[in-house]
């Protein structure tokens, strides 16, 4: 009852937002890994280092 | 006395004396279901046909929200370090807490309802239906809220994340209260039968619950 | 038994920045091809028309946020029963992408909805389903978000959950039931057309290719979780330093 | 009946607050908690308490029946005083009592005992920092613990207060009880045995 | 920094740090319009002429119950003795911190209604027209919540106490912000008029809002 | 300048908790308020503070500038840190600097003043009790204000830390500064006033 083509700008719609929310996944999760990377680099230098995992003392 | 007896008579104390919130949760829901009409129209037909949604909601949200300060009151004040060193089981504690609750802040709710159910204009029987679906189903409420209750019980903002955290939870509960107290007035649909699933849930829902409470409150403390 | 050898932190790290890069780019593979057979292979709806091809990541995107909360409900498990130490921080990195992966259902689930039914959203069963089980994810979300002290988080979190995995079977019946009775207007067929061989395949693969992509980004966030933790306790050793 | 702890290990938040505290405390005796702030005089006594458990170390209370834990055979006296402004302070005190088994004196004996007796009728609203913490130390004696954890006990009393405090656990040493306490100030319960939880002290232990 | 300037820095912060609620009334308001349909039943056509409604209420209730920590964390924690004993004028700060909360709070609530709109079936002029409504009417809602949170600081169990105080005074602004938003879609009606009224409403709510708060705190300390 | 109290009378909770009490106090002078528990010390600060109205009586600020209130020259220190967990100790203590007019220190050296300067970017949720209350205390280095309000300041503090408040306040004495602080304990603010609110010496004033 549809014609080829109908309807191509919610076809588009679907594929754009999922990709967007995939994007924004990975953008989340790389960006995160480096700030937290970041911080430690510069606790780091400021001399404070893990005596063990964990957080032992 | 018994621990539980001394416990029962100490929380419904509480809940009379000033600044307890004996009333609230019924002030609050009546104040809550005179607003609406303001905003949905004066049309009896319309509020009487969504009328026990209406009630049903409201009281569902007065339950959940009067429930914040359920747990966080005795852990801010070091009570819940004594329970939980006491000889008395954290789930019977929970149970009797929860069950005080109810008398305090639940049972007026149900009891005021049928005045708001004659404003919003709805049949007698509609009314029946809609107190007695509400007395059967507020006790199942009150224990999934003392779950959220539980698990904000470290946190300041108690209130809104309380319902955020169990509103879905309840659903179930509302959707059989709705459908028994509005299928009186809609013959074809079967009265009994949700009744009997809403009793079912608000019963399951006082085991799962003071359960999930327990261990949450155990894990809350360090 | 790997999950043993995973609980130590180190270990677990070393072995995601091993295994990481591959899982990646065989996700990223996987899904290029299913996308391809699914949009320039796969043959239209002989009724939906082309419209089908939204369902080449809805269902996918609807499956994996189921999946997702299962693997939630095991790692509460994991917290409470076997206290693994991973356990709560697979938890609190599964919670956003399954938030994610139910929305993407819910959002091309509509896109499809507006050609097929004329509207947006039906108050359907399966679909508000779908809605609380979205809810029930920002909840988590939320509850991680206010406890400070993570290990505390991750045992109220993992409560919540299994209190949730209870219930979204009765709140499943109970939407049914709900529906049901009152009949929606629009008569929906959501289980659409018997799936042609020619479409399954494609919808597979890409299924597979979401599932890839969902475990990738998952170990990612893990791995984030980690080391938030690690600054988190290098914080407090400072503070405790300073104490003296 | 012996309070035994071998070699203890605390963690609070994911941080480690001590490790390998071990102390045997025997009937009658106290054992008086020393350190800086933040040694983690607390975080011992709320372990004993059972409300922080141990991730290492072993604790026990010899001589005791069998089917309480530890933690229920102890009163934990900490800095938050249990109590309920609304209520007065007979049913603050009368609530602690029923609640708990093996009540021992009644609650007048014991507001007499801590000098609120006049106060009784009176909201815990209105008291005042001292009168509080005295009134919550009184749940100590309306029911009967052989184990006292007692968290800077003197802290916001009044010199008569501390001397009625000394003079009370004094009597309950004299039973056979057995108190833990931490503090800075200095307190003669007898001759108590002493740990000192400074980092310098433990690393010389 | 400006006395003024800090404290709006630091109510901004507190909000969006780990356990501050700025995105916590949107999510209630999320769910308990998520909720209403369960009540009222799936039909579209009944959900779309109630839209209007159940959006404004479920934000006013959103507002009203976000409200409740914001005078008394910081009588809690004793910064509320230090403000008083401040240079600055308490209505100021009272200013100060609301407009802070609606910022964290209140927008993000406007900012999800149009996805909820849609969710309950309203057109688009309808979604436009609430959307409108709610961002001119909700700083007025937390101006006058504020008077509420004020008033309950000296209780512990300040959230529902709070409503049931402050929802009768919301009222006119909830009447006049439905009747606008709904205007759109029944011709006849006017729109502009009960829209302007809502915006001078809403400026007469932050005017008075701010000088009661203020009082009220003032009276709270002993 | 001098801080000056004449026949001051307070009730709290309906109920009378002195009468006539006066004092006066020159600038560079401490004024030690003692007194069993409940008989008004942190009342009267509360009251000098503004926080609590007199039922009668006078109270004045002399050569101060007159468009400020006694409370809004007065720093109160009481048993309430105004910490929050969420913000880190820099922004808690930048926050007071900002919102009080007359910006005295810097932050950092009021942190370095009270021992707090490596902790500077950590939450204050992270604190141990004696440290929150030394972040509390450093709220009055870093906004002059001429009169200090202490109630019992070295509550909850160890040894290293009272001396380090002792010299602090020694300080803000020397620079002309009037400090009135409540305590149990015996401190050593030079030779100070006294004020003794306890029922018996009133009647004997
Ligand atoms: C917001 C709207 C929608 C939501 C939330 C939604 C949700 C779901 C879910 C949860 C599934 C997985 C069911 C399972 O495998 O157990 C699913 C599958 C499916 N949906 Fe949707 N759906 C929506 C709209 C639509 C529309 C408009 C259509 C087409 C007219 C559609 C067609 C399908 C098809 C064909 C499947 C695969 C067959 C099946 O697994 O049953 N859906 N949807
Ligand atoms: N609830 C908590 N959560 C996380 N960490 C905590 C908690 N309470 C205390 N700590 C940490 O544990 C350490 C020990 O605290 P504790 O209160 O036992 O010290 P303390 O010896 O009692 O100090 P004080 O003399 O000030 O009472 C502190 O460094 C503190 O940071
Ligand atoms: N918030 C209050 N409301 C009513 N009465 C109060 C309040 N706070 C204190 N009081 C009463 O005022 C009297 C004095 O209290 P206050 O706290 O000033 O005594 P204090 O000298 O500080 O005692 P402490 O040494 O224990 O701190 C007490 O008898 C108490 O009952
Ligand atoms: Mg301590
Ligand atoms: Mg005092």
């Amino acid at each position: 009852m549809f014609g080829l083509g109908t309807h191509w700008e919610f076809i588009a719609g679907a594929y754009a937002v999922s990709g967007a929310v995939l994007i924004a996944l990975v953008a989340w999760v790389l960006s995160d890994l480096h700030v937290q990377r970041r911080i430690l680099r510069d606790m780091d230098a400021r001399g404070i280092r893990r005596r063990s995992d964990g957080g032992s003392a | 006395m018994t621990a539980v007896g001394a416990l029962f008579v100490r929380e419904l104390r509480l809940a009379t004396r000033a600044g307890g919130g004996a009333l609230m949760g019924a002030l609050f829901f009546l104040i809550v279901v005179t607003v609406v009409p303001f905003g949905v129209g004066p049309e009896a037909k319309l509020l009487a046909r969504i009328g026990p949604a209406i009630l049903w909601i409201g009281a569902l949200l007065a339950t959940l929200l009067s429930l914040d300060r359920l747990f966080q009151a005795d852990r801010d004040d070091g009570t819940l370090d004594l329970i939980l060193a006491g000889e008395t089981p954290l789930e019977f504690v929970v149970l009797v807490k929860c069950a005080a609750h109810w008398v305090a802040t639940g049972l007026p709710l149900v009891l005021v309802s049928p005045l708001l159910a004659v404003l919003l204009g709805m049949e007698p029987v509609a009314i029946g239906a809609t107190m007695l679906t509400l007395a059967l189903g507020t006790p199942g409420l009150t224990f999934i809220g003392a779950i959220g209750a539980a698990l904000t019980v470290t946190l300041r903002r108690g209130g809104l994340l309380l319902a955020v955290l169990v509103l879905p939870l309840t659903v179930p509960i509302l959707i059989f209260g709705v459908s028994a107290a509005s299928a009186v007035v809609m013959p074809p649909t079967p009265f009994l039968a949700p009744l009997l699933i809403l009793g079912a849930l608000a019963l399951f829902a006082i085991v799962i619950g003071s359960a999930a409470t327990a261990a949450a409150l155990r894990f809350s403390t360090d | 038994m790997p999950l043993i050898d995973l609980a130590n932190p180190t270990r677990f790290l070393s072995l995601v920045d091993r295994a990481l890069p591959w899982l990646a780019g065989l996700a990223g593979l996987v899904l290029a091809i299913g996308l391809y057979l699914s949009i320039a292979v796969a043959p239209d709806d002989y009724q939906q028309g082309a419209t089908v091809k939204i369902m080449f990541i809805h269902v996918p995107s609807a499956w994996l946020s189921m999946l997702c909360y299962m693997l939630m409900a095991v790692s509460a498990l994991g917290t409470l029963v076997w206290r693994h130490p991973l356990a709560d921080v697979s938890a609190k990195a599964a919670a956003p992408i399954g938030a994610a992966f139910t929305f993407m259902c819910l959002a091309t689930g509509s896109l499809w909805g507006k050609p097929m039914w004329g509207t947006w959203w039906q108050w359907d069963a399966r679909l508000t389903s779908v809605l609380v089980l979205f809810i029930m994810y920002l909840g988590l979300i939320a509850l991680w978000r206010t406890i400070e002290d993570p290990a505390r988080a991750g045992r109220a979190v993992a409560i919540l959950t299994l209190v949730g995995v209870v219930n979204i079977p009765i709140i499943k019946f109970s939407v049914d039931w709900w529906s049901t009775l009152h009949q929606p207007a629009a008569v929906i067929r959501l289980d659409g057309p018997t799936i042609h061989p020619s479409m399954l395949w494609p919808l597979l693969i890409t299924a597979l290719g979401f599932t890839l992509v969902f475990f990738a980004l998952h170990l990612g966030a893990m791995r984030n979780e980690v080391l938030r933790r690690r600054v988190r306790t290098m914080r407090l050793l400072e503070a405790a330093d300073g104490a003296e | 009946m012996r309070l035994i702890g071998g070699d203890l290990t605390c963690e609070r938040g994911g941080r480690r607050v001590f490790s390998g505290v071990g102390f045997a405390v025997p009937a009658g005796r106290a054992l008086v908690v020393t350190g800086p702030n933040g040694a983690g005089k607390s975080s011992l006594l709320r372990l004993i308490a059972g409300l922080v458990t141990p991730v290492a170390g072993t604790l026990a209370l010899e001589g005791a029946d069998g089917d309480l834990s530890v933690g229920q055979q102890c009163h934990y006296f900490g800095h938050l005083d249990a109590l309920k402004p609304a209520l007065t302070v007979q049913e603050n005190l009368g609530f602690w009592r029923d609640f708990f088994e093996a009540p021992a004196g009644s609650t007048t004996d014991a507001l007499q005992a801590v000098g609120l007796e006049r106060l009784a009728a009176m909201p815990a609203a209105y008291l005042s920092a001292g009168q509080r913490r005295r009134l919550s130390f009184a749940r100590l004696l309306v029911s009967y613990r052989p184990v006292w954890l007692l968290d800077e006990p003197t802290s916001a009393l009044d010199a008569a207060s501390q001397d009625r405090l000394v003079a009370i656990v004094a009597a309950h040493l004299a039973e056979g009880g057995i108190v833990v306490a931490a503090t800075h100030a200095p307190l003669d319960f007898g001759e108590p045995l002493r740990l000192d939880l400074s980092p310098s002290a433990r690393v010389a232990a």
